[in-house]
């Protein structure tokens, strides 16, 4: 099965099984990831062939399990560690910014710390409160943690080999909105690195840069341009920290005007700092401010309104146009 | 001096311990099946005595009995109707509360009107003995809104969803009833799998540390989703208590008896000064965890089965009928009434319109913000555009 | 006592103390902030005078200590919280977020929750690990939160009065390293609104922009640069949430040109946030690229490095010339 | 069945909960003041028989004697200096573990070489034990790092600053020994003032339910900076354990004998898969919190005195000179030992560098990140201009 065509949450369950498969200190950790195969089927049939010794159910406590995790780690595994919903990584967040992202600095690398802790983000699903947050930015801005989202199955595949290789924790949002989106994923292909950005799009007007669930937002975007005869450039960022500046640098000395889209709030969020660092290094390129296309300072909002509350095309293309005004 | 777990062990159907349980030489008593519970009413319907606690339901009438009944009968409805609306499309999700009858309306209705109640999301048995419009519960669950009542209207808070977290809210508002010196009380829900959380642990410490007047009120209905409960805790968890210096007790949570018995005990003890307690009510997840969930691919059907036999409404009924304190016009009378409220919760929920788009602004401050208003005015104009471009 | 001169410390211990004594719901709350007067004394005599039913000495869980809060703010209190230091409040970082800070949208604005969670942050005070942070911006990306550092002993008496009246959660972040500082505290003036910014000097070259501790760094900078021949404005924030981006533009559109001073790191930092909304607003006025100095992207360093990593005079001029060089 | 609590208060010093104490009725036993626990030696250094732990120091030879003996001895020295290093100015903090030594020595030396221990910022007499090099516990209280040896050198992890975060770590690191079918344990040091984190909750919790070989070691040093121990826990902190599902332990913590016979105790049965225990070492903080605190504001100098009686060091050289185990050749020797101790931590810390500036971006990844490579290029070239400024 070197390419098979696949759903992204499939991409990321073989990706799982082969770590285990390869490296008998792999384990899963989470709640509801053994029979159930976690909420969205993610860690299907992993326990069923691996044993609840490697594919674990926890107890109901997430500070609890990041922090065993760390403990196990520190033991020589490599845990993949599952949070059931993006709102739900909070209880964790003491370990994984006091002690996760700090350990390897502060044993002065003696201490290395592979851990991953995947975490389904995103709205988009019609879900209840605390099911749709998009909280990169809270972990980006923390030192010692990389953190990735994939917008597509093969990436999620490779992007999670590369993560559980990884000697760093890294946060892995997973965009869930995009779990049944299907693509081939060659699982004998050399990957690109896990933090380097890819041009998804080639264009010369403007370029749109997204990541995970926004990415095929920003092609449909692109597609909906071109119609009216712009020619847009899309970047999968694909890493958020470390978050590849030379790629949205080249795109922009090419481009001249940048809009960059996310589900989390704008305010603070990484368009912040994409706007300030790309401002920066491409002062006399731009043509326009870089825009940023996101969710609104205000809790993510009952289902019922999270299409007013997301980036949407017409957004998008709102964005486009006020850039290209300029 | 050496304190050993002298609880009785449940049964440890997981693997997860497997390989060194065997080993295991301390437990002084050997694994029981089946847990040491309070109860006054037997599956059958037949009322045991129980010295501890009969005195709390002593006086109690065949009409609150038939009150009872009739609580759970109208919340089993609600709680079908609800199921069936998710089916249809007018809920986005729902979490039934089908078998918790009994545990959520015998300690809803130990509740006085003054009393707090801070439920998780699954209260709805516990909403309706408040007064709760049973329609306002479904608002969050269709996606109009994410808490959909005024808490202090009948002094029963918001649906909390982050598991354990409504425990030290609970905690801290009963320390504030110390404060004010008043005699009511608070009542904290949560789940066997929340007892697992931090937040819970603290809240049990905070609570005995200033002798707070506030009952956790665990309903162990032996799942956290697929998690059985053993993978959540060794030993019983109405002892957990113990350990932070207060009292716990499992009762029958199929029985709603002596669910409104142990809950009055707990409740007037902290009403008297005497600080928290611990409830375990004993029951089971009839159903799916919420309508997302497919609980075959976890736990067997004849678990569900067996527990079918303890059906909470079933013996409140063989119970009435035994004793007369129900004639057949009370059960058709409430047959009908269950239809109607069934019928006006479907109306209600169909009815319900979608929010405003400008809520996303609405109340995300008391006091306003001015990132707040400026997003507010370019969502305004953005939306504006349209109605332009539509030559509207 | 109208105006007096205090140390900051003082002038928060002062401003709560008003509020007990005028407030029967304002209730402290946090560890060792009874007998010993908080570690850094700025609950100081506050039990001895308002008894341990108002001045509450808490277990050590500083989730309990917010959660509480919560529930007493349920019941009408006004609890007025201390996390011990910065780097301690990731346990309570759950009940902020998902609780603190969404209670009031949740409830359709029926439950308010007029908590202020008071940090001492910040470096430079030669400590040890986790006491030397500035997380603000982890707290000005949570909608539903509002977010404020005084830089001088004055505000911070004005601003926590303001904090302690408002209905909204305020996380409150008091420079540590200035607490000993006195300046004039009026009692009896008329005050600043809580969220408004303030120029601190008026210049015609460059803006600088900062709040808590850095404003002091940034007036000092400026002195240092007038020697020079420069003109810069300095602008104390006070708020980070909300931000008055209206008086950063109205002072860039007469300076051009602005440098962002904190000491969090710059990434994902509250640079970023003004950086990318500035440069949106006065894209035409800018003359150079807003720069932004604050720590690198590395865990708070130890103490005897921490003068290295933290913004001092020559790294703000040093960015003062390079913005002054396009 | 209620299971009330059966535990002996604690007496309550504190006022919290005074309006509402008086109102309990239900505890079954009055307060007692001094708690039951296991002592081996008296604080007049006689031996006592104890039936449970006699065992665990039964062969202890004179030899093993005189060597606890000088382990405290040593890092008592120890301690002192780094104080006086503090006051020197070439510390800027320290945390004195003055009159816990009996506590730490007792249990660092029932560790085996295989065992992992996770400490607080407090045990520096564990550290002892496990044989890291006392200068090495100085540098990150100089502030030339924040975490100065190689936690897999001697299996003694790194300081943990964020209070009970290290529970967690050692329950999971246990777990893990249990994977590999090792037999070796884990114990993991925290304050009383710890126990009321989340996290050292669900910490025992996972233990518990995993059965994972970690000994919690408690020491109740009586304070948490200014908060006594009866505003962490309304009942004895060795209880707690029995909620969660396994045995609670108070020892003696000024006894060294019986900390080690009560941990080896707890390591053995881990190590024979019978799961975690909880150790409450009774002791006190004879000391500031730290060099930054100042006690007098909160307790009185006589609760000092009382425990100076009580002292760990005294109480085991009485024994060793009633037995004869010791003569004063013994104590003469080790008094100078100590002062070449005292002498060598001065000059080792007095030699030690700061740091190398560029130090602060070492190691923040194990495998590198784009974003601190190139601030460290920047940060290079800022300081280069410095050079270039001054023409170097
Ligand atoms: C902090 C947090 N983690 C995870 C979840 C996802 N989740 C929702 S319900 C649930 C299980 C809760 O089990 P239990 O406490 O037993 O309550 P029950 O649903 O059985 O009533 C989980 C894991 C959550 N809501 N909050
Ligand atoms: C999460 C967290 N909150 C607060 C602090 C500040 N602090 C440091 S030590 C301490 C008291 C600890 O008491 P205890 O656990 O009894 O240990 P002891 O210092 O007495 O050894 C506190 C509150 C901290 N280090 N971590
Ligand atoms: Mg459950
Ligand atoms: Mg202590």
């Amino acid at each position: 099965m070197a390419a098979e065509k696949m759903a992204l949450a499939k991409a990321i369950n073989e990706s799982m099984r082969r770590a285990l498969e390869t490296d008998p200190k792999v384990v899963i950790m989470g709640e509801d990831v053994g029979k159930l195969g976690g909420v969205f089927r993610v860690t299907d049939g992993l326990q069923k062939d691996f044993g609840e010794d490697r594919v674990i159910d926890t107890p109901l406590a997430e500070s609890g399990i990041v922090g065993t995790a760390i403990g196990l780690a520190l033991r020589g595994y490599r845990p993949v560690v599952e949070i059931q919903f993006d709102g739900f990584v909070f209880p964790a967040y003491d370990q994984i910014v006091t002690q996760l992202a700090k350990m390897h600095a502060r044993s002065l690398g003696k201490v290395k710390l592979p851990v991953v802790v995947r975490i389904p983000y995103g709205g988009g699903i019609g879900a209840v409160e605390h099911h749709s947050e998009s909280p990169e930015a809270l972990f980006a801005h923390v030192a010692g943690l990389k953190v990735v989202s994939p917008s597509n199955a093969s990436d999620a595949y490779w992007m999670m080999q590369q993560a559980i290789q990884s000697d760093d924790p890294v946060i892995f949002f997973e965009p869930k909105r995009r779990y049944w989106d299907k693509a081939e994923v060659n699982t004998e292909a050399i990957p690109d690195p896990l933090h380097r950005a890819r041009v998804v799009r080639e264009g010369t007007d403007l370029t749109l840069a997204a990541y995970g669930p926004m990415v095929k937002l920003c092609q449909e975007a692109a597609d909906a341009a071109a119609e009216e005869g712009k020619n847009l450039e899309v970047l999968d960022l694909r890493s958020v920290s470390p978050l590849d500046f030379d790629a949205v640098q080249a795109s922009v000395e090419k481009t001249r005007r940048l809009v960059v889209v996310h589900e989390a709030p704008v305010f603070f969020g990484s368009g912040a700092e994409i706007a300030a660092r790309i401002t920066e290094r491409c002062f006399y390129h731009l043509e326009a401010p870089v825009l940023r296309v996101g969710g609104y300072h205000a809790p993510y909002p009952p289902a019922r309104l999270e299409e007013e509350y997301l980036p949407s095309l017409d957004r998008v293309l709102d964005a486009v146009d006020r850039a290209l005004a300029y | 001096m050496t304190v050993e777990s002298t609880a009785a062990r449940q049964p440890r159907r997981s693997a997860g311990t497997k390989s060194t349980a065997g080993k295991r030489t301390t437990a002084k008593k050997p694994p029981s099946t089946e847990p040491e519970l309070v109860q006054l009413l037997t599956p059958e319907g037949k009322r045991v005595k129980n010295a501890e606690y009969d005195k709390y339901v002593a006086g109690i009438t065949p009409e609150e009995l038939r009150g009872l009944y009739r609580d759970m009968v109208l919340t089993r409805r609600f709680d079908a109707e609800a199921t069936s609306l998710q089916r249809q499309g007018e809920l986005g999700l729902w979490a039934s509360l089908l078998g918790q009858e009994a545990a959520q309306i015998g300690s809803g209705r130990a509740t006085r009107e003054d009393d707090y109640v801070f439920p998780t999301y699954r209260e709805h048995g516990v909403a309706w003995c408040r007064g709760v419009d049973p329609t306002n519960l479904l608002g969050m669950f269709r996606g109009v809104n994410n808490g959909g009542w005024d808490p202090n209207g009948n002094n029963f808070h918001l649906y909390t969803i982050v598991i354990g977290s409504q425990a030290l809210h609970a905690t801290g508002y009963a320390m504030g009833i110390t404060k004010d010196g008043a005699d009511s009380a608070v009542i904290a829900y949560f789940g066997d799998g929340a007892s697992s959380q931090g937040d819970v642990s603290e809240a049990f410490n905070f609570a005995a540390v200033y002798n707070a007047p506030v009952v956790f009120f665990c309903q162990n209905n032996q799942w956290a989703i697929s998690e059985s409960n053993e993978k959540q805790t060794r030993v019983p968890l109405y002892q957990r208590a113990q350990g932070f210096g207060f009292p716990g007790v499992r009762v029958d949570g199929n029985d709603v008896l002596a669910s409104l018995a142990v809950t009055r005990w707990a409740l007037e003890r902290a009403r008297r000064g005497e600080g928290p307690a611990l409830i375990e009510a004993w029951t089971y997840r009839m159903g799916a965890h919420t309508t997302s969930d497919d609980p075959t691919r976890y736990r067997h059907d004849d678990e569900r089965q067996a527990w079918e036999a303890k059906d909470p409404i079933l013996r409140l009924r063989r119970f009435l009928e035994d004793s007369n304190h129900a004639d057949e016009g009370f059960f058709a009378e409430l047959e009908t009434e269950s239809e109607a409220l069934g019928k006006r919760v479907r109306e209600a929920v169909r009815a319900m319109q979608d929010p405003d788009r400008f809520a996303i602004f609405e109340n995300v401050y008391a006091d306003g913000h001015a990132l707040v208003d400026e997003e507010r005015a370019q969502f305004a104009a953005y939306q504006a555009s349209f109605a332009d471009a539509e030559g509207v």
